[in-house]
């Protein structure tokens, strides 16, 4: 047999370095860290909340910590990140025909973007900040 | 060597091959079928076609307008039992391919949609937008996968046929990967192996189209039929050669020269309407728009180009939308290889070699003249093509003839029970290794492939193009034996056995030059213009002594020898082709 | 091969993921920076809050988005792993999956509790 | 006629005499409007008959020609030299093993796409004589896009789950057996669910999309997989509600 296929090897651990492509898909990858983190933190938040004024100022002084801080604007920029990247791929996983259309794709992903204000709109005015 | 016992061969899964062997699975399922092809069966060049294929099937229509069209279209060099016949299957084919799931495009209503295409009275083309050979090819490969008879041998260069006493019982292929020479021994062979356009060197066809089958039965001693019919596409884009379909011209697509005049009805077929009138201007048949382009040429109306000349077609009139629907990929070529958009801008097109009407001779049926032998698609001349195929019938026929060649190999299996001499056959294969591995020994071959190839390829171009006269056909035939005595120095510079293309593209060339002397020699003797065959010096059709096929024999050592033989006309009397106005 | 049962923590990935996609974002601003530069003054003292997180519509609302959330990132986690080359899928799973199951209990706890 | 001189690198193997790939550089004399192809074409007529690699149509149909351009999975008869510098870095298509030269071994992709039995499986068959199945242009248009693949594997070579996991069925496969449930004529969904909803199916691919970025017919692999995700899921739930599937 004169045959003799070469395989070439990929590594299991470091393959997303090598394109652009695949770090970004990283990067969304992980947002799911800081997301798990940031549920933990509400969690215990609503312990605190259950325990006490102590305990909840006690929660609150930790999240206005610099740590605290640093963490969250972490969390945010990856809940960003996820958001965005998440109305980018809507209309692939989710196609809308109509009749024989198929919805453009921006505007499914514009009326996300629609909701997505409405919605913090909302909720910064439940919450009594605006 | 590694033999593969087997009822029935079939080399090519193209689309004729593919048809071939789901007939034989759906006739008889116990038979074992050995699938060979060189390429994976999706790249095979049916892939590539773009239009659609012509069936009747709406209510204005009938069979006799299809029947009529494609005899005045062929010139009357047709074989009216067997375009009769094609006619009348042809309807049912497609059926069955919608049913195995073909994409055709669609009327409101969910009945398939039919477009006009040149030469054809009435809209009988059904389409899948203008992907419709790609569609049909991988539907068939798709559906094929169903069957467990079919047994596929993909990447596998078949070399020779196997013949016992007359009769063909197998082939002998290169598994390319290994270079291991395989014998493959049954009872009958299909071939369905595709044209042979990459003999000329401006062609729509892919490099897979060498015309190996045809050589291989050429040699083995089957006559090759009107092999001096090359049809010329009017519309392939200028250096690429890359074809944009007829269908362009069928959605209302018009040829302007360089003074936007829609010089076709200086040529019988006028009037110029605004709106596609079938039959006529752009809607004519392939052979004499191809030549209305050389007159023009000569006149000096034309529009040079660095890739030569060109005229234009406008499809600007046609709007975004309808290209978009309709002629997708047509906007894609024609962008990105020649930078015109046919939304706004001209597109430049020249006459390119496109189809061979000539090929293995075959019957009805399907059967050669050998025993065990049978052929299907562009590689035989049934003939239903004559001197000059009408756009969108092809992809029609290598699913009639590939059906029909299945079903009757089946049949024929049947009746020839067990067969004796394999010992021969596995002699004889050892004779084909050999010259194989002789190639690989062979020391101090002078001649290059390359350069072989492109003197054949200009040779043909310069003596037996568009039109051709006796000066031009002798030179070419000079020259192509020239190139056939130089072949046998070839030097092959490649001597592994892994996927060795070197060595393919060797075979490949000696499959050519054999194709191509047949082409140049059958032209030189059919002293008439008929159909695509065009003569400076004998304009006129001659009836009395040429409305008749030309055979070429296999000559191992000079010219192959050419006899005629009758055509078969049933219903319609040779009469003057009528195109334009005149032919409503 | 046999169906997988891939579909079900997907499911609560493909939910989770859409709704944390419109709230979270706004929700980290409310309870993670907005306090830090004092954008709130009163809303986030102990009696509002206890009071907003007092109301079942609210407790509800923020149940669902918690857990679903912490399933949207456990299975998110799950394929994390994978990707680092981490190929115990089925300790993984238990482990990723196992603490979004304790984080929704956890969940359900607290807000009886307040 | 523009001429430029294009440095091709091109990874050579050559099973009988190499032990591993390596790079052999040509330098081409080129068109201004060639492809990629283009200039192989030219190396292998004039300067290199030992070079191999696959091409056919010329014009992105055949799905031949797939190989790594700078290292971006791309059909070289769809490279235009006109969109690249004058160095141009040629290998054959990543996560498949190495035939020879530019020509990979295939035969996983084949499998994989038979398994997902992709082809009509009708209710009842329909005799011929009955015409053919109405199908409105909307019903046409539902699978239409994933009809168009021409199985060139750039998807297989942009996807980092299928270098991960070589079980994994991929993008191509997995589009076209939604192809055929999409098709109003076929109702073979729950027999190719087995396969396409395996562990090695659908639920392999975590949706990192390059496949339907490489895609040089915008079949959206990607899409469809998710696509078919959404509806397994919900069969896998409903199958356990009574008078579920199985
Ligand atoms: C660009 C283009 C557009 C076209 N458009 C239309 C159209 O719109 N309508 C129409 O009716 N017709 C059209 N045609 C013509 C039509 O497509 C062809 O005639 C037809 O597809 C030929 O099919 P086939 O099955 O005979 O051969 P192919 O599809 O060419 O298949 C040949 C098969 O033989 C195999 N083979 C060849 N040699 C060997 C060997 N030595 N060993 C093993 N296997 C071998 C190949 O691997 C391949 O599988 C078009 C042609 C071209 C080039
Ligand atoms: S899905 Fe696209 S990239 Fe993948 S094989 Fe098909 S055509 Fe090629
Ligand atoms: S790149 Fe691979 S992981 Fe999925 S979305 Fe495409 S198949
Ligand atoms: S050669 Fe056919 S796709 Fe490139």
């Amino acid at each position: 047999m004169s045959r003799k296929p070469y395989h070439r090897e990929v590594s299991k651990t470091t393959w997303f370095l090598k394109q652009s492509r695949y770090q970004h898909y990283m990067l969304h990858e992980i947002s799911s860290v800081f997301v798990a983190i940031y549920v933990g933190v509400l969690i215990v938040g609503l312990f605190r909340l259950a325990q006490g004024p102590e305990a909840w100022s006690g929660w609150l002084a930790a999240v206005t910590s610099p740590i605290g801080v640093i963490f969250h604007i972490l969390v945010f920029i990856f809940s960003i990140i996820h958001t965005t990247s998440w109305f980018k791929a809507v209309p692939q996983a989710m196609r809308i025909q109509r009749g024989e259309e198929i919805v453009p794709g921006n505007l499914i992903i514009g009326a996300h973007y629609g909701v997505w204000a409405v919605v913090s709109v909302v909720v910064l005015l439940v919450a009594g900040v605006a | 060597m590694k033999v593969v016992n087997t009822d029935i061969v079939i080399i090519g899964a193209g689309g004729a091959g593919l048809r071939a062997a789901i007939a034989v699975a759906e006739a008889d399922p116990t038979l074992n079928i050995a699938l060979v092809s060189k390429v994976y069966p999706m790249r095979s060049h049916t892939c590539a076609a773009e239009g659609g294929a012509a069936g009747v099937v709406k209510e204005s229509d009938s069979l006799d307008y299809h029947f009529n069209d494609t005899v005045s279209g062929g010139d009357w060099l047709t074989d009216q039992d067997a375009v009769e016949l094609f006619v009348n299957e042809i309807p049912k084919e497609l059926t069955q391919l919608e049913h195995w799931g073909c994409p055709w495009s669609r009327e409101d209503t969910g009945k398939v949609a039919v477009r006009p295409f040149g030469g054809m009275k009435i809209m009988r083309t059904w389409y899948a937008a203008d992907k419709t050979g790609f569609h049909m090819l991988h539907t068939l490969f798709q559906t094929s996968l169903k069957y467990s008879s079919i047994r596929r041998f993909d990447e596998f260069y078949t070399t020779d046929l196997m013949i016992d006493d007359g009769v063909c019982r197998g082939c002998t292929a290169i598994e390319m990967r290994s270079g291991e020479m395989t014998l493959f021994l049954g009872k009958t062979v299909i071939i369905c192996s595709g044209g042979a356009g990459r003999i000329f060197p401006f062609t729509t066809n892919g490099a897979i189209k060498t015309g190996d089958g045809m050589a291989m039965a050429y040699r083995a001693g089957v006559p090759l039929k009107d092999m001096e019919f090359v049809q010329y596409h009017p519309t392939g884009l200028p250096g690429s050669g890359i074809l944009l379909t007829e269908g362009c011209r069928g959605e209302g697509g018009l040829l302007v020269n360089k003074d936007g005049y829609r010089y076709l009805q200086d040529y019988d077929l006028g009037p110029p309407d605004p709106w596609p009138r079938l039959k006529a201007m752009e809607l004519g048949p392939r052979d004499r728009l191809s030549q209305a382009f050389y007159h023009e040429q000569k006149k000096g109306r034309t529009i040079p180009s660095k890739w030569g000349d060109v005229v234009h077609l406008d499809m600007r009139h046609l709007g975004e939308k309808k290209i978009n629907e309709r002629l997708p990929l047509v906007r894609d070529l024609s962008r990105s290889y020649v930078g015109a958009d046919p939304v706004t801008d001209l597109v430049p097109v020249r006459p390119v070699v496109h189809y061979m009407m000539g090929g293995i001779h075959t019957d009805i049926n399907a059967a050669t003249p050998m025993s065990g032998l049978y052929a299907a698609g562009e590689c035989a001349c049934v003939s239903i093509n004559g001197a000059n195929r009408l756009g969108s019938n092809s992809l029609g026929e290598l699913l009639v003839f590939g059906a029909r060649a299945g079903r009757h190999a089946v049949e024929y299996v049947k009746t020839v029970g067990t067969l004796e001499g394999d010992a021969r056959i596995e002699k004889q294969a050892g004779d084909a290794e050999s010259r194989i591995k002789s190639l690989f020994k062979r020391t101090g071959g002078k001649q290059r492939v390359a350069a072989l190839r492109r003197d054949m390829n200009m040779t043909l171009e310069e003596g037996c193009g568009i039109y051709r006269d006796e000066n031009s056909l002798i030179d070419t035939c000079t020259r192509i034996a020239d190139v056939r005595a130089r072949y046998r120095d070839v030097r092959l510079e490649d001597k592994s056995n892994v996927y060795n293309t070197d060595l393919y593209q060797t075979l490949e060339l000696g499959a050519m030059i054999e194709v191509a002397q047949t082409v140049a020699i059958s032209a030189l003797q059919r002293k008439e213009s008929r159909g695509a065959h065009q003569r400076l010096d004998f304009t006129a059709r001659d009836d009395e002594n040429y409305l008749k096929h030309t055979m070429a024999f296999y000559n191992p050592n000079g010219d192959p020898r050419i006899d005629y033989a009758d055509v078969t006309i049933t219903k319609s009397q040779p009469a003057a082709r009528v195109y334009g106005g005149a032919a409503a | 091969m046999a169906r997988s049962a891939k579909a079900v923590p997907w499911f609560l990935f493909a939910a989770g993921g859409t709704v944390i996609a419109f709230i979270l974002p706004v929700m980290i601003f409310i309870t993670g920076i907005a306090p830090a530069i004092g954008l709130f003054g009163d809303a986030l003292s102990y009696e509002t809050m206890h009071a907003f997180v007092g109301n079942w519509l609210i407790k509800l609302i923020l149940l669902g988005i918690i857990v679903l959330a912490a399933w949207h990132a456990a299975h998110r986690l799950r394929v994390c792993a994978h990707d680092f080359g981490i190929r115990a899928d089925g300790a993984v799973s238990i482990v990723v999956y196992g603490l979004a199951a304790i984080a929704s209990a956890a969940t359900v706890v607290a807000l009886l509790m307040i | 006629m523009s001429e430029r001189q294009i440095e091709l690198e091109v990874l050579r193997y050559r099973p009988e005499m190499d032990d591993k790939p390596f790079f052999q550089t040509y330098s081409v004399p080129c068109q201004e409007e060639w492809v990629v192809l283009d200039a192989l074409n030219y190396v292998k007529d004039e300067m290199d008959r030992t070079l191999s690699y696959r091409w056919s149509c010329h014009m992105f149909v055949c799905g031949s020609c797939g190989m790594a351009i700078n290292g971006e999975p791309k059909l070289a008869c769809k490279a235009f030299l006109r969109d690249y510098q004058t160095k141009i870095r040629i290998e054959p298509l990543s996560n498949f093993p190495i035939e020879r030269d530019l020509v990979i071994v295939q035969d996983d992709f084949i499998e994989k796409l038979e398994s997902v039995k992709p082809y009509i499986i009708p209710k009842q068959e329909k005799p011929i004589d009955q015409g053919e199945y109405l199908q409105t242009p909307a019903q046409l248009k539902a699978y239409k896009q994933y009809s168009m693949c021409i199985n060139c594997l750039l998807c297989y070579s942009a996807c980092p789950q299928y270098a991960l996991e070589e079980k994994f069925i991929g993008p191509a496969a997995l589009a076209l057996a939604h192809r055929y449930n999409m098709d109003s004529r076929d109702v073979g969904r729950s027999a190719r669910e087995h396969v396409v909803a395996s562990h090695d199916g659908i639920w392999a691919c975590s949706f990192v999309g390059a496949c339907s970025q490489v895609c040089p017919k915008d079949v959206d692999p990607a899409g469809a997989i998710q696509q078919v995700k959404f509806t397994s899921a919900v069969d896998y739930l409903t199958s356990f509600l009574p008078g579920g599937k199985r």
